[in-house]
């Protein structure tokens, strides 16, 4: 990818054909367990259908001589109200052994619902984890150090959820400025 | 053995390094930076010597790009309400109320020859909020609502951070409501179109109660 | 010699020797000490707390702790539309503001498909490629004062000094500029910018080279940052390490050179990574040198931008700022290289609003700082202050 | 042991003048010192630090109260005296509170043995050397007393290290200054001025006169640094990694007796070093030729400004040395002191014995 914002509006940027190599390999492995392959120019990205499956994968994107995603630049969690779904999205790329680069999607019930941790694939998403549970509330099976991050320990409520209600008082102080 | 003291050479001569620098510096001591500013051509004339400026004796002039302190023009200001809703800490408050067609000729023009539909009873900035991004002054039509480069304008009271630039006193504000209630009531009746103006003054006395410590604006105005 | 047996309350062993004599060892009596170091603690840069689990003056174990400077970033950019968070991402890296703003704006162009005019994009690296210098140099000054060595860190601040009288001359702010708006800037340079710009350069060469050889050869420094904290490179990409993090354990990473953004395809600079001639590959010294290194490179970097930047007459620093920030439904991760390593913005946009649905900020210092547990094991508390201290958190990017 | 008619003469008067039962005079040979640490301190140590250290760095340090600041260091001292004597709760009250006063005196005590110009010395001691060595040891009990009293973890860090070092550093500095006493052949301090003096001025000072001396003249230089607690050796009170070390509990006037014990042993560590190598009071002026500098400048009144001068002379290169270097570690620290300065003022040891047999 040259220069991203320049070449977005082309069909099918070479750095979406890169990441689509990338997901035919992930795909030929894994079959259903993965969704359809979303070629927009920003971001291209797959979504892990059966969550079960997802450290497998990981582990897969990590290790595999021809996917070595060994850079996980970002998890982000998401809030899907419509759907009743929370998720994670995972930017990954591969330093010093490919060029290409994907987005991985895995969402979960909003209520309770669980993603497997992939902190054991890549170490740099225990805290991003922590801090997707501190702001949305999904629990990552398997995670080493499952706590909050950013908030109190004793907050209550998932900051970044759409329908969040800050809460009245915490420990006497008035919450809303 | 020779490691132990070839760490001993490097150790004594990188000492004696950094103590001919600070000696250097302790000598340079004599000269002074001045307080040019970085628009003078001269700025970096000077490279050695001290560097402090005795703040408010001495100072590196703001330039006048200067982003500080928020400054209203009410004479020019036509009560479009950008700047509040641009506002992302939303630091300023606006009350407008409308002008009757008779009191177009009072209310005047901007310096732009604008004609002013809006009384502004309240136009509070509070710029203990304000975080001098900008926005405001960016969606400004009539370029009324400036960053001035005054950086100092700390006070002792934080009430005393928000500036009251309402061209109307609360008693004259009650009677342009009233009046324009007045006209409106009477176009009502007249016409049908005027239904859709009417909702209006409706709509206005619920954002009303929001700033609710509105005799404290009027009390610094008694004052001032 | 043959252990037989070993009471665990206060470590007495039971041994039998070789000569068949029978000695019951009795080790001192240690406790471990739980030390909190910070939220105000001097070299803690801010308000990071670390629960130290000390034996002695070792540390056994340190927990990071964050939060006592979260500002709900994100909660923010939900309820403020897309040019008004730019003022929010200086606020999280404030030592570096240009840069941050830069990754966000690239992040929502790449949304909104807009094209910038060149001169805007030359004028973005020059000033990003300041911030740069001055992050370095708040960097490697606060690391001097965590070492002991106050002279440096006043040296940084004089010279960093001037960097904020360009920037502010140029965006009517010190730190928390709002320059880099989306599609554009607030304000076009002034016109003797290049002049002093330039001027600046060849001001700060002499004075970096005068640092280098007041703190960086010092020797006491070197021993102090040799072969401290080291990271070798493999753990340090599994931490998804970035910047001068990354390169100081000898990765050649540089989202510069590797995911090139604005015009920094068309400049020639180096990449500086260590080659273990005055430095343990991935130690704190190495750190220390690649953030030196890279001031020179920005250095280099600025002088091509002044001689390529185009002269345009009458140029509009806002023409191409979209008239309605409203991107079209999508999701994007945009980032750019702060001084700190990696800064990304995950945005999702509905296609409605002239609101983000999410924005992430992926904060480089954040993700620096997880490492933190790992590096710590083991060290000695004045070894941790340099650790953390090679780490540069800024502790507005790590709590956001 | 006086030697020369003129030595020791004020001092020796001064003892003598009683008021009834009362020694006054003693009294007043007492409090010399302690006025003149309490006003050096004041001046130079903490006004000087500040404006130095300001210069170094490029800045113009206090200048506001006062003309160019001068009267800065009196309102700190109006601040201090002001402020609320906390005692923590926690605290061993009688360690805490006796810590600063050991300091305080332990520092102080030492002066009696400081020659104030060759018609003045507080007590002509035969082992003055010894004593003004083993005095300096006395502040280690002091910081144990205050960061063990203290109750707070930081402190105590401190005031571990802080022990660690200064018995450890006692060594090189005791035989570097063992190889000053050889060349002297006394303890004495004030012999050690005396046998420095002449009329070629510095030329007869240890450390130009003798090939070897200026090795136990680093030594004692380096482990001064440590034995005060001056950066690069200011681990007992790193601020960065303790806070402040063994009196981060201290507010108010106990805070104040740590620093004036500071400055009063950065006083006293200069004067032994300029007396043992440096010829304490004795002028450094030569006579040339018709030109007698050394006889215009010497005498009483000028040997107490040559040894005061002297001394601030080596504070400043204490100031100097402290505000370019970075601070060391604890296991360096004990590198230097037992691997580095320890064999090498043995070795000074040795040549020095050799030279004082052999010259």
């Amino acid at each position: 990818m040259d220069n991203g914002m320049e070449e977005a509006g082309n069909i099918m940027p070479a750095a979406v054909q890169e990441s689509k190599a990338a997901y035919d390999i992930i795909k030929e492995r894994f079959g259903s367990a993965v969704s359809e392959f979303d070629a927009n120019p920003t971001m291209p990205f797959f979504e892990v259908v059966d969550t079960s499956k997802w450290v497998d994968i990981a582990l897969f994107m990590r290790d595999d001589s021809r996917l070595k995603f060994n850079y996980m630049a970002c998890l982000s969690g998401v809030d899907y109200p419509e759907q009743n779904q929370l998720g994670i999205v995972c930017n990954l790329e591969s330093i010093g052994h490919h060029t290409h680069r994907i987005a991985v999607k895995v969402k979960c019930q909003r209520d309770g619902g669980s993603i497997p941790s992939v902190s054991c694939v890549w170490h740099t998403a225990n805290w991003h984890e922590r801090e997707a549970y501190d702001m949305y509330g999904m629990t990552f099976d398997g995670h080493p150090d499952h706590r909050r991050i950013l908030c109190p320990e004793d907050w209550t409520g998932y900051p970044l959820r759409k329908d969040y209600q800050v809460q009245e008082t915490y420990h006497g102080i008035k919450v809303p400025y | 053995m020779s490691e132990y003291f070839s760490n001993i050479k490097t150790g004594a001569t990188t000492i004696a390094t950094g103590m001919a620098i600070t000696l250097r510096h302790f000598f340079n001591a004599v000269k002074r930076k001045g307080d040019a500013g970085i628009d003078d051509p001269d700025y970096f004339k000077q490279v050695d010597g001290l560097c402090t400026l005795q703040y408010p004796k001495e100072a590196v002039p703001t330039p006048t790009i200067g982003r500080y302190r928020l400054y209203n023009d009410i004479d020019d200001c036509i009560g479009c309400c950008q700047c509040e809703r641009a506002c992302p800490v939303e630091c300023i408050t606006i009350e407008t109320i409308k002008v009757t067609n008779d009191d177009l000729a009072a209310c005047g023009k901007t310096s732009g020859g604008q004609q002013k539909r809006f009384w502004l009873p309240v136009f509070d900035i509070d710029v203990a909020k304000c975080m001098t991004c900008g926005i405001c002054v960016s969606v400004c039509p009539t370029d009324c609502l400036v960053h001035s480069p005054v950086a100092d304008f700390s006070e002792f009271d934080v009430r005393n951070m928000v500036y009251h630039y309402g061209n109307l006193t609360r008693i004259e504000a009650e009677a342009k409501k009233r009046k324009l209630q007045e006209e409106k009531a009477a176009k009502e009746k007249a016409a049908a179109e005027a239904a859709a103006r009417g909702e209006a003054p409706a709509a206005k006395p619920a954002p009303k109660p929001k700033p609710a410590p509105a005799p404290k604006p009027e009390s610094d105005q008694a004052g001032e | 010699m043959q252990e037989l047996g070993k009471a665990e309350l206060n470590s007495t062993r039971i041994i039998r020797q070789n000569d068949n004599r029978v000695v019951i060892e009795k080790d001192l009596d240690t406790e471990y000490m739980v030390l909190s170091m910070g939220p105000q603690h001097p070299s803690t840069h801010g308000v990071l707390r670390l629960e130290c689990i000390t034996d002695g003056e070792v540390v056994v174990e340190a927990e990071p702790y964050l939060g006592y400077l979260h500002r709900c970033f994100e909660k923010y950019c939900e309820k403020v539309d897309y040019p008004g968070i730019v003022p929010y991402t200086d606020r999280m890296d404030y030592l570096a503001g240009m840069n941050t703003e830069l990754a966000y704006c690239i992040a929502v162009e790449k949304l909104l498909d807009v094209e910038i005019p060149r001169r805007v994009e030359f004028i973005r690296v020059i000033v990003s490629e300041l911030n740069r210098i001055a992050s370095h140099l708040v960097a490697i000054g606060t690391y001097g004062i965590d070492l002991g060595a106050f002279t440096p860190f006043l040296f940084c601040f004089r010279d960093r000094e001037h960097i904020l009288n360009l920037l502010e001359w140029i965006s009517g702010a010190r730190m928390l500029y709002n320059y880099i708006w989306i599609g554009g800037l607030s304000y076009d340079v002034p016109a003797d910018f290049k002049k002093r710009v330039a001027e600046f350069v060849t001001y700060f060469r002499p004075k970096a080279l005068e640092l280098q050889k007041l703190l960086t050869e010092n020797e006491i420094f070197v021993k102090r940052t040799k072969g401290v904290g080291i990271m070798p490179a493999e753990v340090a990409i599994n931490y998804a390490w970035s910047g001068p993090m990354l390169r100081g354990s000898g990765v050649k990473w540089d989202l510069r050179r590797n995911d090139p953004y604005s015009v920094y395809p068309e400049l020639d600079f180096e990449v500086p990574v260590p080659d273990g001639r005055f430095s343990d590959i991935g130690d704190s010294l190495s750190r220390h040198l690649v953030r030196a290194w890279e001031m020179d490179e920005s250095l280099k970097i600025i002088e091509q931008c002044l001689d390529k930047m185009p002269e345009v007459e009458g140029f509009n620093s806002r023409s191409a700022i979209p008239k309605k920030i409203r991107p079209k439904a999508g999701e994007v991760y945009g980032r750019a290289e702060n001084p700190r390593g990696e800064v990304g913005f995950y945005i999702v946009s509905d296609g409605k609003s002239t609101k983000p649905l999410r924005c992430k900020a992926r904060s480089s210092c954040f993700v620096n700082l997880s490492a933190m547990k790992d590096l710590s094991k083991g060290q000695l508390i004045p070894d941790l202050v340099a650790i953390i201290g090679s780490i540069d958190i800024v502790l507005g990017e790590v709590d956001r | 042991m006086s030697q020369s008619p003129s030595l020791n003469t004020w001092s020796e008067a001064l003892s003598g003048f009683y008021i009834g039962w009362l020694p006054l005079g003693l009294l007043i040979v007492a409090a010399i010192p302690l006025v003149f640490i309490a006003l050096y301190a004041l001046t130079y140590g903490v006004y000087g630090e500040r404006k130095i250290s300001a210069f170094m760095q490029d800045r113009l340090g206090p200048m506001e109260v006062g003309p160019w600041g001068l009267l800065q260091t009196l309102a700190d001292i109006l601040k201090l005296l002001q402020k609320e004597d906390i005692v923590p709760t926690v605290a061993d009250k009688f360690l805490f509170v006796i810590g600063p006063v050991i300091m305080f005196v332990g520092s102080f005590m030492a002066f009696a043995v400081l020659p104030f110009g060759p018609a003045f010395i507080g007590a002509d001691l035969n082992v003055g050397l010894f004593y003004a060595i083993g005095i300096v040891a006395f502040e280690v009990v002091g910081i144990l007393a205050s960061g063990w009293g203290s109750n707070n973890k930081w402190a105590l860090y401190g005031a571990i290290r802080s022990v660690a070092q200064i018995v450890s550093y006692e060594i090189p500095a005791s035989i570097a200054l063992l190889c000053g006493a050889m060349m002297a052949g006394s303890l004495s301090m004030q012999q050690f001025s005396v046998m420095q003096a002449g009329p070629y001025g510095f030329i007869h000072y240890y450390l130009f006169s003798n090939p070897i001396a200026w090795l136990p003249f680093i030594i004692y230089l380096i482990s001064s640094l440590a034995e005060t607690n001056r950066a690069p050796f200011d681990i007992p009170e790193a601020e960065s990694e303790l806070v402040a070390g063994f009196f981060t509990e201290y507010s108010g006037m106990k805070f104040a007796m740590f620093f004036l014990a500071e400055y009063g042993s950065m006083f006293m560590v200069s004067a032994i070093l300029s007396i043992v190598f440096l010829g304490g009071w004795a002028s450094p002026l030569p006579n040339v030729g018709g030109l007698a500098l050394n006889d215009l400048t010497s005498g009483p009144a000028w040997g107490a400004f040559w040894i005061i001068m002297k001394g601030f002379f080596f504070i400043f290169v204490q100031m100097w040395l402290r505000w370019t270097l970075p601070r060391l570690r604890v296991d360096q620290l004990m590198y230097l002191c037992w691997k580095v300065l320890t064999p090498f003022s043995f070795i000074a040891f040795v040549l020095t014995a050799v030279w004082e047999i052999y010259k």
